[in-house]
């Protein structure tokens, strides 16, 4: 009983710290780029502010375009309910496997792109039409990447995976190193950062996530907000998690789940910092360069994959 | 065997089959069209004395039922016929070229040849005194064919037709002294109505195309292009 | 034995009477009557057959066993159902092509006169006689086929008489050298033709002469199967004469000419001791039924493409008759009768098509559906049985015929395999526009006798579905009969 | 009512639903109801006689007297009959719901079609395909199985005004006789080893290698070429669109399935002992029909054509499923075998409902519109909203979404290829993550192309007046989209109970069970055990459902309502219907990044200003598309046969001396060859 108590904890905890990391992102972003910074509670205030204000929509919009927001925030939670963040056993994470992970994502990604579409304006057409690009071709390199570890694992379970990790110690697997660069690469595309898109952007060419959602405003427009964020966090807690999870807490005693919330803290923060790093030296990429970038993470997980089969359980 | 052996009758025999081979190739080299028609008469008329005689040697009475019947019908009715038909459609002076009549006639040399090498093994197996001359029928039969193939006019084509009967005929009296009555008079009358219909054709073919040579025959080819494959484009 | 008599003789009155009367108005369904009278002969002669087994004539000229009195039967069905249909269309095709009423006199002197000949070719003992009657089958079908005197129509009888008559030669040297085998062993002349006997004797017989013999029958009687490459006149004569003739010549006398081939290769057979006749006629049937798969796809004239179609069929079936054994035999005896029935049901919804159309030509008939459903759903169903699609009869035969070849010669099914889709494709790609699709204005609707087509299908597909008992004892007899035992 | 009653009243409704059927055009209105009336008697006996066998796992074997002499029919109505007689069963009977109000826009046509024509070849089909799966011996099987085909011949071909319609029923006819004969062919092996046609003899026969595999080949090629798997699928593409929807339905949603059951008899009941190499052929291919297949799909703007394609897809889905079971059982992992062949089944299942359902919406768009092409429609979830629902279902469930039904075999298939590592030869254990990998990039690719479909169909403004003057279809076919939609969301949400009730099938074809799929109870799926891999589906759902409904709820406490403004057009203008993407835009970076698939034939025309040249007056852009299939395998056989035929015909050469002379020297060479 007490690990479901824990797992819902976990959760609530997941979407709350979710702007926090955003906030922490921008902040040192800021600060490498030598800009006055926002503080880390900015989007706190910036959600709080959206749900307040009204929320208008077109005249044409349909049920879809109002249902949206709150599918998507669903599907993102029950995403989030199943990633290990501070301590294992996970049971949440028995109720959906990393699969069903991807097929929440992807059906947050199906809804937010027909909404895209409800209105019939041409940027909500033109969002809508490369999100399902980069999707089609992000997706596969996601599940090749957990299939690397669920290979090496035996189990598609997100809690079993890294407790396996965990108790094998530390295993140079050189599978792994493809695939967490993989899952990062894959990250970055799918959570819409530089250099595939930039969500701090409205210039209407270069933007695809923002121009889905060009038409969404007050609550509406929060929820995929804060979505959004918490898909960014889901993303680095697997990567951390799934591949260095040592800190994890194992038992779920105040001293270890502390330890655990801090080594995780530190993790993500530290992921966070990278991200803003890579973000800063990359430059946005023409959206018709995003599969061979695309490619590449394909080619890093086939390659992890590969030699998973070929090195690890020997031929 | 040696042909000393053989009485005179049965030497006869093997003259006359020799001549009824001699009037095929003749048949075969002859371009003018009554003449053509002179030559098959006399075809008959050595196949009836030529049955005769075979007859006469193995005394088999029927035979000589079917001599008169040849005689009748291949030396006098059908050539009759045949010049009737000729001048009526007044074409009984016309003369078909005929490409190569040498190279005809060694071809008809080497079908004899042929025609012999085949049938020596049955040859091996009969004991009748004319048996060797079933090689000359086959050739008969063979000649006819090949006189069709190289001639252009229908009157030819028909005399060829009907000396491939003849070599029949020939082959039946002179393997097995002759095929029962029934038979014989069934093919007998076979012949005589193909005959008439022949006579038939030739006022419809006159009235159609207006001309009796054969390679005017030729509106039922397909060597024209197919129809457009339809199905298979996109 | 009356009922024999009777099969023959019937056909004689008529052919003699309509020498007088044939021109006359009722003419038509006189020749119906008379029809129905010999089915109804040959029902009987049938019926006696199956009750006491194979019947000997006491002259001996005459021999009836499962295998042609089955043939008789159905030659005697198709002959009926096609009277029926040739009353109509005849009448039409009078007032059409302005035809003389004499013509209509020979016309049916010679339909009976065919059929004459086919039942003495079928019932007779007598190899000789058998020859005499297929050429007599020739003799009197020469006419018919030229009987609207177009230069195409002339040149084609003309071929046709020709090609036949040479070819039909050649079996008559064959005959003179089987008597000659026969004559060194069998006692009495009269005797050394009879089939029986020489089945009986057959092992005794020279086998040397009986090859030589057979090649000169298979030529001589192949021409008038319609074996490549001697069919050439096939499809002339068949295009080109009036339809109620290609209905008969292909449903009946490819078959009888079949049949011929098929007695004499078992007298061979039971001589050589070897499958030589076999191997010649399976040879033959697969090259008849590869190249009229490809001719199908150039026809340009509906009756010539079916024409081809036969030929195809025809192939089929010797193919089966030569790799021998019940199954393929049973298979080929199924495949004569769903293809005679099928193949003449076709040229009569064909020739009415051809009326509707006002032309023979391909490219100028279409929508046969729109115009008169009755035959457009006529032609695409018959179309469809022909192409071998259950639950019609012709697929079952296939399908033995297929297994059988997998079971005896794996590797001849992809030829066959092959030979099948080409034959398909050609078929369906002319059948198809001229089905569906808006239909010119050109073509009207005709009085059309669909009865026959309806009642062939019918019989077809019943054979598909189900072979009936009695029917099934008699194709395992002719098999027994052929290949010395039966699949049942 | 005992299945074997059930059974034969099943097939006996429908047979009399051809006959009355004759009649339809005397009096159209009652026969209508009566025939499709029938049609759901016999789709709702026939669930009944499958859903018996499969949960008492018998099996009743009976005999009718047709067929040959020595042959009559033999039928068998065993678990793997009864889970297929289920799956025609559903579809057919939301058909026969949606039937009469459909079919009414054809009674009255003035088109050249006879409207008897289209109900008596309907249920003909319909009978067809129930005795394919009831049949147990080669004859009958080939029987109804060319029945289904011709029957289905003229339905596609009921349109015949149409050339495209004439040339797809050609083309479908074509390759139904091809893949007939080579099926034919390969139960002639089985015969000729086992000495019978009745599927006894030929189980009881024990071939060798090479025989079972040519069987195989032969069965794989005829069976494939009627599933459609890429590159045998030309037909399909043509054939399903072109036929009246509901038939759409029935070929796709069906038919194909059909062929799988011919498929899985034949190799796993049939063949005897398996080979991995079958297996691996069959994953391949798959593999490449899957991808191949949703990639035209995406750039078809035909909806029917689009769903065609799709159809190929998840026949590539099925069949990969199927290669991974053999392959496993091959290496002698029965278990896992077992669960590849239940994530076929289930797929299967699956398919024929989604499917079904898309194409009854397509029918109804048609209906309500007349329109097929995509960029035709636009707007219509306002003009018919519940359609719209049942459509959104369908789509989602064919994109694989969780957690309907198209997820769960999509995961249990991924779930078998996680299992790779445990064979012996590297090879498969490297080639199978792959496959499962193109597995993935199509499943994301299938959802591209469902957002495209219901995006550009149903959402934006109306493209045309047709779509602007839609109106929502009659209560019968909202009922048969209904009906299918809510069965996509149940088996979507209760996969254990489901699998539970198939795995009848393999306990009779493999004597195996799968381990403990369903030991965790209705809520949990665990395949191979707890801790390797589960999914709660009731639970998930409950999930999505709990939380969205909570945030609604709590956003709703103090919301005001809701302003609805004109949005934003850039300032130009007011937005209208031309300014959105089309079906084209929209596919358009997919084309681009797989281009190398397709032949295209791209042009843009520029209309410069007559007095300004740097002035463009107007751009107009083209594109043609067709599948390499086309210009790679299918016209130059077509060219090489008429080559033949065109060459063939200088034997007829129309002289009368050639002819002679060809008989002549076939005379000479036999003498020649005799002595």
């Amino acid at each position: 009983m007490i690990e479901w108590g824990v797992a819902i904890g976990q959760l609530l905890l997941f979407i709350a710290a979710a702007p926090l990391l955003g906030g922490w992102i921008k902040r040192v972003k800021c600060h490498l780029q030598n800009r006055a910074a926002p503080s880390l509670l900015q989007p706190y205030r910036d959600l709080a502010k959206l749900f307040r204000k009204h929320s208008v929509i077109a005249n044409n919009a349909s049920w879809l375009f109002r249902a949206t927001p709150y599918i998507v925030f669903a599907a993102t939670i029950v995403t989030a309910a199943v990633v290990p963040l501070l301590a294992l056993p996970l049971p949440t994470a028995a109720v959906a496997d990393v699969i069903v992970l991807a097929g929440f994502l992807a059906l947050a990604r199906f809804f937010t792109a027909l909404a895209g579409m409800d209105i019939g304006t041409a940027f909500g057409g033109m969002g809508s039409s490369r999100e399902m690009m980069i999707g089609a071709l992000a997706e596969p390199v996601l599940l090749m990447t957990v299939f690397t570890v669920s290979m090496s694992a035996a189990t598609t379970n997100l809690s079993e995976a890294v407790d396996f990790t965990l108790q094998s110690g530390l295993v140079l697997r050189p599978s792994f190193l493809f695939a967490v660069l993989g899952l990062m690469m894959v990250a970055v595309a799918e959570t819409g950062r530089v250099p595939v898109d930039n969500p701090a952007t409205h210039l209407e060419l270069t933007m695809v996530h923002e121009a889905m959602i060009l038409e969404y405003s007050g609550r509406h427009l929060a929820l995929i907000e804060w979505a959004a964020k918490i898909k960014l966090m889901v993303y680095m807690a697997l990567i951390v998690n799934l591949f260095l999870p040592w800190g994890i807490a194992t038992e779920f005693s105040a001293a270890s789940l502390a330890q655990g919330f801090v080594v995780t803290a530190a993790k993500l923060a530290l992921l966070g910092v990278v991200l803003v790093v890579w973000e800063t030296v990359m430059a946005k990429m023409r959206v018709f360069r995003v599969p061979q970038y695309l490619g590449f993470a394909f080619l890093l997980a086939l390659l992890g994959m590969l030699t998973h089969v070929v090195l690890e359980t020997g031929g | 065997m040696d042909l000393t052996q053989l009485s005179l009758y049965e030497q006869a025999i093997l003259m006359f089959a020799s001549m009824v081979l001699f009037t095929s190739f003749a048949m075969l080299a002859q371009p003018r069209i009554v003449p053509l028609i002179h030559l098959f008469a006399w075809q008959g008329a050595l196949l009836s004395i030529t049955t005769a005689l075979v007859a006469l040697v193995s005394n088999h009475p029927h035979l000589y039922l079917s001599a008169a019947i040849t005689l009748v019908l291949k030396a006098f009715l059908i050539p009759w016929m045949l010049h009737r038909l000729a001048v009526r459609l007044n074409i009984h002076h016309e003369v078909e070229v005929i490409r190569f009549p040498s190279l005809l006639l060694i071809a008809g040399g080497a079908l004899v040849v042929f025609s012999y090498s085949v049938v020596a093994p049955v040859v091996q197996l009969s004991t009748l005194t004319t048996r060797n001359t079933i090689a000359v029928s086959q050739a008969v039969v063979l000649l006819g064919m090949l006189l069709m193939i190289f001639r252009k006019k229908a009157i030819t084509q028909v005399i060829g037709f009907m000396s491939i009967e003849n070599g029949l005929f020939f082959a039946a009296v002179v393997a097995t002294y002759g095929m029962p009555m029934v038979v014989e008079l069934g093919i007998a009358f076979d012949v005589l109505v193909a005959a008439v219909l022949f006579g038939v054709f030739f006022f419809q073919m006159r009235e159609s195309i207006d001309s009796l040579d054969v390679d005017r025959l030729n509106r039922l080819r397909e060597t024209e292009e197919p129809l457009p494959p339809e199905e298979f484009r996109r | 034995m009356t009922a024999l008599y009777l099969t023959l003789l019937i056909p004689i009155l008529g052919m003699l009477l309509f020498a007088v009367i044939g021109h006359l108005r009722h003419a038509g369904w006189i020749n119906v009557l008379f029809a129905a009278t010999n089915f109804a002969m040959s029902v009987w002669l049938a019926w006696g057959v199956l009750d006491k087994g194979p019947l000997l004539s006491p002259d001996r000229y005459f021999y009836i066993d499962a295998f042609n009195v089955y043939l008789v039967t159905l030659t005697a069905f198709v002959g009926l159902t096609t009277a029926i249909f040739s009353r109509p269309y005849m009448a039409h095709e009078v007032e059409l092509r302005n035809l003389g009423r004499h013509r209509l006199r020979l016309y049916h002197a010679m339909f009976q006169g065919f059929m004459f000949t086919m039942y003495a070719a079928l019932t007779t003992n007598n190899i000789g006689i058998l020859w005499v009657a297929m050429e007599g089958a020739t003799l009197a079908t020469v006419l018919l086929v030229s009987l609207y005197r177009t230069p195409e129509a002339v040149e084609a009888a003309w071929k046709y008489f020709i090609l036949c008559g040479v070819g039909i030669a050649q079996a008559l040297f064959g005959t003179v050298l089987l008597y000659f085998a026969a004559e060194r062993v069998i006692p009495t002349a009269e005797q050394a033709l009879q089939w029986n006997v020489l089945y009986s004797m057959a092992g005794s017989l020279e086998p040397t002469v009986l090859t030589l013999a057979y090649v000169f029958l298979l030529v001589g009687y192949g021409t008038k199967v319609g074996l490549v490459p001697m069919h050439n006149w096939l499809p002339d004569a068949h295009s080109e004469g009036p339809t109620p003739m290609s209905a008969i010549l292909s449903g009946l006398l490819l078959n009888v000419a079949l049949y011929a081939l098929v007695r004499l290769k078992m007298i061979v057979d039971g001589s050589l001791k070897n499958d030589l006749a076999g191997y010649l006629m399976m040879a033959f049937g697969l090259l008849s039924f590869m190249v009229a798969g490809l001719f199908l796809h150039r026809q340009r004239d509906i009756k010539r493409m079916f024409s081809y179609s036969s030929i195809e069929h025809m192939g089929l079936m010797t193919f089966a008759f030569g790799m021998g054994g019940p199954l393929a035999t049973f298979a080929a005896l199924l495949h004569m009768t769903v293809h005679s029935l099928t193949k003449s049901a076709i040229f009569v919804t064909v020739g009415h098509a051809a009326q509707i159309a006002g032309t023979q030509s391909i490219e100028k008939i279409r929508g046969m559906i729109h115009t008169q459903p009755a035959v457009g759903w006529g032609l695409l169903i018959g179309t469809v049985a022909i192409a071998g699609f259950p639950p019609f009869g012709v697929f079952t035969s296939e399908f033995l015929v297929l297994t059988a070849t997998m079971k005896t010669w794996p590797w001849l099914t992809v030829p066959l395999l092959i030979g099948l889709a080409i034959a398909f494709a050609g078929l369906f790609r002319h059948v198809h526009p001229m089905v569906y699709g808006e239909a010119p204005a050109t073509q009207s609707p005709v009085r059309a006798n669909m009865f026959p087509v309806m009642l062939h299908l019918i019989l077809v597909l019943w054979l598909g579905l189900a072979i009936p008992k009695f029917l099934a004892d008699w194709f395992s007899q002719a098999t027994t009969l052929i290949a010395g035992s039966s699949p049942l | 009512m005992s299945p074997l009653f059930a059974t034969y009243l099943a097939l006996a409704s429908a047979l009399l639903a051809a006959v009355v059927s004759l009649g339809v055009t005397r009096l159209p209105t009652l026969l209508r109801y009566a025939s499709f009336l029938l049609l759901g008697l016999s789709a709702a006996s026939a669930m009944y006689a499958g859903m018996s066998v499969l949960l008492t796992s018998t099996s009743v074997t009976m005999e009718l007297p047709l067929g040959l002499p020595w042959l009559n029919w033999h039928l068998r109505l065993d678990a793997l009959s009864g889970f297929f007689l289920v799956v025609i069963g559903v579809v057919v009977l939301a058909v026969s719901l949606y039937g009469p109000a459909y079919v009414r826009t054809f009674v009255h046509a003035k088109a050249p079609q006879s409207f008897t024509a289209l109900s008596v070849f309907t249920a003909l089909f319909i009978l067809g395909m129930y005795l394919v799966v009831l049949a147990d011996d080669a004859f009958m099987f080939m029987v109804a199985w060319e029945l289904m085909s011709v029957a289905s011949y003229f339905l596609v071909a009921y349109q015949h005004q149409y050339p495209a319609n004439r040339r797809a029923a050609f083309l479908y006819l074509l390759m139904a006789h091809i893949a007939g004969v080579s099926i034919l062919l390969s139960f002639g092996v089985l015969a000729g080893a086992g000495g019978g046609y009745t599927f006894e003899q030929m189980r009881a026969a024990d071939l060798s290698v090479t025989w079972a595999s040519i069987a195989f080949g032969l069965a794989f090629f005829g069976f494939g070429m009627k599933a459609g798997m890429v590159p045998l699928h030309a037909w399909l593409p043509e054939a399903h669109p072109v036929a009246p929807s509901h038939i759409s339905a029935l070929m796709s949603g069906v038919m194909l399935k059909v062929a799988l059951y011919g498929l899985i008899r034949l190799v796993y009941d049939l063949l005897g002992e398996i080979q991995w190499e079958w297996g691996l052929v069959m994953l391949l291919v798959g593999a490449i029909s899957t991808l191949l297949g949703v990639l035209y799909a995406m750039l078809s703007n035909n909806l029917k054509r689009l769903l065609a394609y799709s159809s190929i897809e998840n026949v590539g889905i099925i069949l990969s499923a199927l290669g991974l079971s053999l392959i496993f059982i091959g290496n002698g992992e029965q278990v896992l075998g077992v669960l590849g062949l239940i994530a076929a089944l289930y797929h299967i299942l699956g398919h024929a409902i989604f499917k079904g359902l898309l194409f009854l919406g397509a029918g109804a768009i048609a209906r309500a519109t007349h329109e097929y092409d995509l960029n035709n429609m636009g707007g219509l979830i306002h003009r018919m909203p519940r359609t719209a629902v049942w459509m959104l279902i369908g789509c989602l469930a064919i994109a694989g979404l969780p957690p309907l039904t198209g997820f769960v075999s999509e995961w249990l298939t991924f779930q078998v290829a996680l299992q790779a590592p445990v064979l012996k030869s590297g090879v498969l254990r490297a080639l199978i993550p792959v496959t499962a990998a193109m597995l993935a990039l199509s499943a994301a690719l299938a959802a591209a192309t469902f957002v495209k479909v219901f995006g550009v169909a149903f959402l934006g403004q109306p493209r045309t007046r047709n779509a602007r003057h839609a109106h929502e279809v009659p209560l019968g076919m909202q009922l048969a989209m209904g009906m299918l939609a809510i069965l996509c969301v149940l088996f979507g949400i209760l996969p254990s109970t489901t699998i539970g009730v198939i795995d009848a099938v393999p306990q009779l074809l493999l004597e195996t069970l799968p381990p403990e799929a369903t030991t965790a109870g209705w809520l949990w799926l665990t395949p191979m055990s707890a801790d390797v891999a589960s999914y709660s589906a009731p639970l998930v759902a409950l999930a999505l459902v709990v939380v969205g409904g909570l945030v609604y709820l709590l956003l709703r406490v103090r919301a005001e309502r809701i302003r609805r403004v004109y949005p934003w057009e850039c300032g130009y203008g007011e937005v209208n219907a031309r300014m959105q993407y089309t079906a084209t835009a929209f596919a358009q970076p997919i084309q681009r990044i797989f281009a190398p698939v397709w032949d295209l034939d791209e042009e843009i025309v520029e209309k410069r200003h007559a007095k300004q040249p740097q002035l463009v007056e107007s751009i107009r852009y083209q594109l043609q598309r067709q599948d390499k299939s086309w210009s790679r395998l299918y016209a130059p056989i077509g060219m090489l046969v008429l080559g033949a035929a065109r060459r063939i015909g200088y034997l007829q050469t129309g002289s009368i001396h050639t002819y002679l002379a060809y008989s002549f020297f076939t005379l000479l060479f036999l003498l020649w060859v005799v002595t």
